[in-house]
């Protein structure tokens, strides 16, 4: 009550639209500090989109749950016994104790451990101690089960719940860049999520930590000390001039190395097994060709970092996703999921598990070196004279050129450039200001199709 | 001296005569001592000439779990984990401290690993399996604090007068890591 | 300023009376983690209220002091040396230092530790070092004195205090129902209290550690491993279905297990020593026939937990009694005081600190497994689509009679119930929207007579 | 071995010749270790198999003072207390976390005991009176952390090859327990 | 943009300034806890106003630097090649990374840790990677450079800066009261601040441990321990009826033991010398003959504690200054620089040490006693009814004549009083309520002339 | 037993055969916890008894320097510190908190001084010089809580059956003291 009218009254549509100008790249510190946007964000990003849950084989069996967040709201995600996948509000319906407080398991149903209220996986409530003697026979149990999100759906194998009816399926609320997004991932295989999700905190508004992921530019910076450990060679992989950008509806958007086009039209017509060989000598491992399907021939060529709008990060050519959950302004929680063809050889998933767990995560070689940047650049959005001074994304603006393929993917071929960081923020000050579902289809910026 | 077996996580199985248990203790506290000295103040180098070639340096993830999943509290080997490190990684974790651009390491954290509760697991020929309690607390900057706290199961090798550290398996009590990074050696 | 000022208005009468329904039992969850009203509870009801401060027997000789709490305001309770009882705010007149900073002793008097003011043990400025020289003997020490309660009193030796003048006395405050409360503890004898307050903090809303002291419902459930303990057994002290709720003016109630009135009567013809002689067969000890008189002929029924609004818990038949004092919306600090009869035998003794140390308390084989509960349903509080999700306290709505006893007390006899916990919620909302003792007197819902 | 006298809370007054007392100490510190990883390891069967019948485990109620009532800062024997726990009761607490039921310990805590700065105050025939300094972390579901640090005392009887805990004193530094329960054994 | 639009509402002019009486010495308490009050004064007194950034000695070199605040911006105090000291914003223009993150050091230039801009020493822009490539040399670096200090300046080796162009001049500022402040430190020679500042928190208001540094009052009682423990005398340093108050323009003082001004004409006519001679008996040294034009015929009477508004304290007749950040409204940082001329020789300098480590910082003999006192009384500002007990100053409060010696410096001779806290409130209100540096110009208070 | 030298900060350069090193590091603990043991007890008179005349207390201040200024995260000798005490100072340490009047201190915190990883560094003659890792953990009132950590060298000589503390370097691994006060001795 108090905290949405306060910011409805502190913030309309104009003052938040103004807070990311994308003639000029120019950002506003407040988005990282303020009390009231992060409410919002809360309500009108978190709640009202499409929010990644788990993929299918952390939960394959029924019964089998895994305990995810809506932003700050904590969700159950469970496979029920007819196979479909619920993702239930984990507060009990009585006096709102959780349900679960482990963060994964396997359950025949959920009991409370508070008064007892027992409820079946796909939330209904089916059982509470008393209800003849105590409540007299008086209680509409089919009023009382678990509040569910509005709609969830998988693709691809990942599920992903929104708590608002209104918002569009699935299927059109990913568009083409989110299901390339994910496709990057499926494009290895069938896959499997590893046993072990690395979970931390750190000090930072979670939109840096977001934008961090289209930033190809910090690369040779920030993480100069990672290549000098001998771990990896970073200009390898980094391609500082062959750089893809694919920006998608709502805010998706993929952005990194991305294989001249002339040398995917070679390897197009290369056979899997020839891919496979000439990987061998490569530093990134080609797709098979049913990747062509899954991404579409732009997205194909992209070697980049998705993200899925708002928080999840696609990285290391889809060996692992991570999440970004956010605690406040100040603090955000990391999740990272690795994940493995179901069929890969022991040597390679060895090979996954050393590049997984020395490269990313708390201890990993590269990220190491980040949270630190993006805390400090948090904790200066708090003093008064700093948190005037915007941020610049202006690389690269007005210089490059959107293409649309045969097939009508678009990409931007260019060289490191802020265009991801700068439809992801113009983006979000669009889901910021809307009112609803409705408003946000009706004010939303369309992906560019020309100059970028 | 004969070989001894014990469970990883218990009550030592078979008796050392307790005169023969305290100086093995003791060289072993002795060892750990300065090894953690060496991490403490920054001896990357020097901490490494400890570690023999086949370390296995392990930290598993932990997770919030029921009772009843209680065997799955900890990943195992083969699953995601913090480190999963042969002395070779441990090694570039070095080189990178040392590279002049570890910008997460500079300003160096200040660290400090209380080792305690040491206890002989296992004395089989020239090799001792230890376990301890360990209190890693880390300052950076001026205000950043990060507590790590758990398990240790140590494999020490003699060598010489000396030991060299062949295993290390960290089991932390804590599931969510609160903290920026794991920048610092356990 | 800022802080009452946002409140009014963001919380008018209506918006405040909204958020329990005692028709339909539904209640607003946002009353658990509001910042706004958690500031409007400081000032309404714990410093309008009467709050418990100590029992005589912990500040028995002049001198003696107990420091308690008005809400967030720190108090210390004195006897001074015509024997009377002072309550004084814990802050110097000249520049707010803390007087006291221990938890309890005995004193001549309060000396500030910053520059000397020495105070009366009734709270009045009684040296002032260097009022002649340095302040030229201009200053009136009369007007500097501590600041007292605006009322003291107490009731069967346990005091209390107000910082209203407006407030009603506190006989009339207490009502019957909040006197029956503590004749419940007196009942037992001339008491003591025992030396070592227990004190402990549960991340929680303090409403919700209140509300649970009407709850009998989670029991057997969230209690059931104390039962396998085999410490006690809970279906001897639970009597599902012989539950007496008492609901008193405002706010004030009585619910638990009671004694049937046909029992009752077989009772109050019995001596004390029969009383005693069957105590030893029962699990419970029967009351001596005083009790009656303190309790009246249906509170003496009661074996259950009274509560004196807004908190102050009655336990374990009078043999415990269990503060809670709010710490912001999201923590509350549980104070537990022991009472044993002063002529108690050792054995006795024993035994009453037996029960008090192993059942109650944060190591207590029945509360360890209190205080998750409410600090997750607190903590759920807070999720922007969690927040939302009312509770419900609908047992028994609209189900029971209320009684009259021929002396005019009233009593609910019954099952387990939620009858409580909506008396005090409902209570609770009227002295939230009240905006002074006149406007809380007029508008306040007096206890049910008929069907509740 | 002679008996041995000394004052409960100070140096002591008696004095082992230091080799004595080294072997008295390392057999203390090594049952203490391995009592504290049973804790641990969440073995409270195998832990109260090193319980006497006649244990007395207390832990009295700590309040502030002022320096002039400073012997009032602990509760007495027949004041309230935090624990009074006989073998019986602290077999009730073991049977209560082994109910399945115990929704406080399920998902169980986390707990680590560092034992630290043993000193043996006493050998007075078969029994060892040790004092030492405890720091208990615990850390439960993702983000709860508690810490308890104190002084404690034990009693420690010769029982064939190793011993049994009769008592165990707990002096916690706290006065206010910032916790939402003591669920977990000292 | 919420907070301060908030604070606007919730305090305007009128309501700041009824926070302080000067006519009663009633000072309203929620200054201590109120958040917007806390913005306003990060706004309009630490950003507005000039603030101590360090000693010269601290940053002799090119490149040199050391990490300062205003308020809670974090600021770079840095010399460049020209020999000029700049004060930077340590964040960085691209994406708001700090700097330095050493508390100080030496450099040649700033790179940022992120992308790796690069910043000369004066705050300008000069390397940004890929501004060729990746920028399209579309990007001027002019326009990025550094955010710097309206205005940098010295005097006497002290280095100030304020954020706003408006301030008048750093000596204008100063005025005679703030300049005989420093003048009191300069006095003891030329001078260095010694390797090591002390640095720690108290939970405490900033404005608490400011105006305690005026407050005679509280030596005897408060530090009765340090006397009691050998360390010092208190009575040979206290003086109570030989003290002398300075009140300067925008709200300096000082305050403390002063030289009857009988005794100080006998001073004027001894060599420095004589001086040295005879402070060989004295708890004190005598300063020599150059002081009296550092610090004014009166000034050079004072034996006592100037602070330059808002919150830097000279102590210990100059040998150290203690500066106070506000870190929020309930915690102060402290910094503890300890001066000594160039040319001392040994033991005067192991006697200064001997003396500052022992006297002040946080394990200091006298120190020790302060924090906890100061703690409390902010604490018990957040309770409803103890922050609606204001605090009294009224000691001395018109009783007192201020002089104004033949060269027009004033000064007010009496004994322990409480003018230099009511000075510094009430120029607080002022600071506060005003809205740029026009408006406090034409509404501040001039120094009283007269009675006070 | 001979003189021994070792570097100060790091792995003792020299060797004792490790059945000497035992005894001398039991007998270094021993008098390590009961000194620790009567400041917690707040002992402050039998404390001052195991303090040498030429005692330096010492704990300089410590910087959030870059990698390249690593020698100046310690002011030096001659610099700021936060104590640099005489046994004289020591004394009147102990004094004020006699005196009835240490406010700061009434009512007294409540300390607990974990010291854990000692090692040997020296034995020179009667003297030795031990480093071991400190934990104090202080808590005031009923929620105060100060942490302070850090690595210690003492210099110990014997004197009749036991030791006195002629040198307490303590180098602390915060650089901000987030403490209203430091009270407390170390
Ligand atoms: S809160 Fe879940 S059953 Fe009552
Ligand atoms: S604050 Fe109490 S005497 Fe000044
Ligand atoms: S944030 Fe500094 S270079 Fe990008
Ligand atoms: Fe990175
Ligand atoms: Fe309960
Ligand atoms: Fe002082």
């Amino acid at each position: 009550m108090a905290d949405i009218a306060d910011a409805d009254a502190a913030w309309d549509r104009q003052s938040i639209r103004s807070l990311f100008d994308p003639a000029t790249g120019l950002l506003d510190r407040r988005i990282y500090e303020d009390e009231d946007i992060y409410q919002r964000e809360l309500e009108r990003i978190f709640a009202r989109g499409w929010n990644f849950m788990c993929h299918e084989s952390q939960i394959s069996n029924p019964g089998d749950y895994f305990i995810n967040y809506i932003g700050e709201d904590q969700v159950i995600v469970v496979r029920d016994t007819n196979g479909q996948v619920n993702v239930l509000l984990n507060t009990c319906r009585h006096r709102g104790n959780a349900l679960c407080r482990a963060e994964q398991g396997n359950t025949k149903s959920f009991v409370c451990s508070y008064h007892g209220w027992n409820y079946g996986l796909n939330g209904d409530l089916i059982g509470v101690p008393g209800i003849k003697n105590y409540y007299r026979d008086d209680f509409d149990k089919k009023q009382w089960g678990l509040a569910k999100a509005a709609q969830v759906d998988s693709y691809l194998g990942f599920y992903f719940a929104t708590l608002d009816a209104d918002a569009p399926s699935l299927h059109d609320f990913l568009g083409d860049t989110g299901r390339t997004g994910l496709g990057m991932v499926a494009s290895q295989g069938d896959i499997v999520v590893l046993e072990g999700i690395q979970k931390n905190v750190i000090d930072c508004n979670w939109k840096i930590a977001v934008d961090n992921l289209f930033d190809w530019y910090h690369v040779m910076y920030s993480h100069a000390s990672a290549g000098s450990s001998g771990f990896l060679n970073l200009s390898e992989i980094l391609h500082p001039n062959n750089q893809l950008v694919m920006l998608g509806d709502y805010g998706h958007a993929i952005s990194g190395p991305g294989i001249p086009k002339e040398m995917q039209d070679q390897i197009d017509l290369m056979s899997d097994e020839e891919r496979a060989e000439l990987s061998k000598t490569l530093p990134i491992r080609l797709r098979p060709r049913m990747a062509k399907e899954l991404m579409g021939s732009t997205g194909v060529r992209s070697m980049g970092h998705p993200n899925i709008f708002p928080n999840l990060w696609v990285t290391i050519g889809g060996m692992q996703i991570c999440l970004r959950l956010p605690r406040g302004p100040h603090a955000t929680e990391l999740w990272w999921f690795t994940v493995v063809p179901k069929d890969m050889p022991p040597e390679g998933r060895q090979q996954v598990l050393r590049t997984a767990v020395h490269l990313f995560g708390p201890a990993g070689l590269l990220e190491q070196d980040d949270g630190e940047n993006w805390s400090q650049s948090t904790r200066a959005s708090r003093g008064v004279a700093s948190r005037k001074l915007g941020h610049t994304l202006q690389m690269g603006l007005g210089h490059d050129h959107v293409s649309t393929d045969p097939n009508g993917q678009t990409g931007i071929d260019t060289c490191i450039n802020e265009h991801g960081q700068r439809w992801f923020y113009r983006s979000w000050t669009e889901w910021l200001a809307a009112e609803s579902w409705a408003d946000l289809s009706a004010t939303r910026s369309m992906p560019p199709k020309e100059i970028v | 001296m004969e070989a001894l077996k014990a469970k990883d996580n218990g009550l030592t199985a078979a008796k050392l005569n307790p005169g023969e248990r305290m100086l093995i203790q003791h060289e072993a506290e002795h060892f750990l001592y300065e090894e953690a000295a060496l991490l403490d103040a920054r001896r990357y180098r020097d901490w490494l000439a400890l570690i023999a070639e086949d370390m296995h340096y392990w930290m598993p993830i932990r997770r919030t779990v029921t009772q009843s999943d209680i065997d799955k509290e900890f990943t195992k080997i083969g699953d995601m984990s913090f480190f999963d490190d042969t002395r070779e990684i441990l090694e570039m974790r070095v080189k990178k401290l040392e590279a002049g651009s570890a910008w997460s390491e500079d300003p160096p954290s200040r660290s400090r690993h209380f080792v305690t509760n040491v206890r002989i697991l296992d004395v089989a020929g020239d090799e001792i399996t230890a376990e301890s309690s360990f209190y890693l607390y880390r300052t950076r900057l001026n205000t950043e604090v990060d507590v790590w706290t758990g398990r240790r199961i140590d494999g020490l090798r003699r060598s010489g007068e000396s030991f060299l550290l062949f295993k290390r398996h960290m089991f932390l009590d804590q599931t969510l890591i609160r903290s920026t990074n794991m920048s610092t050696l356990f």
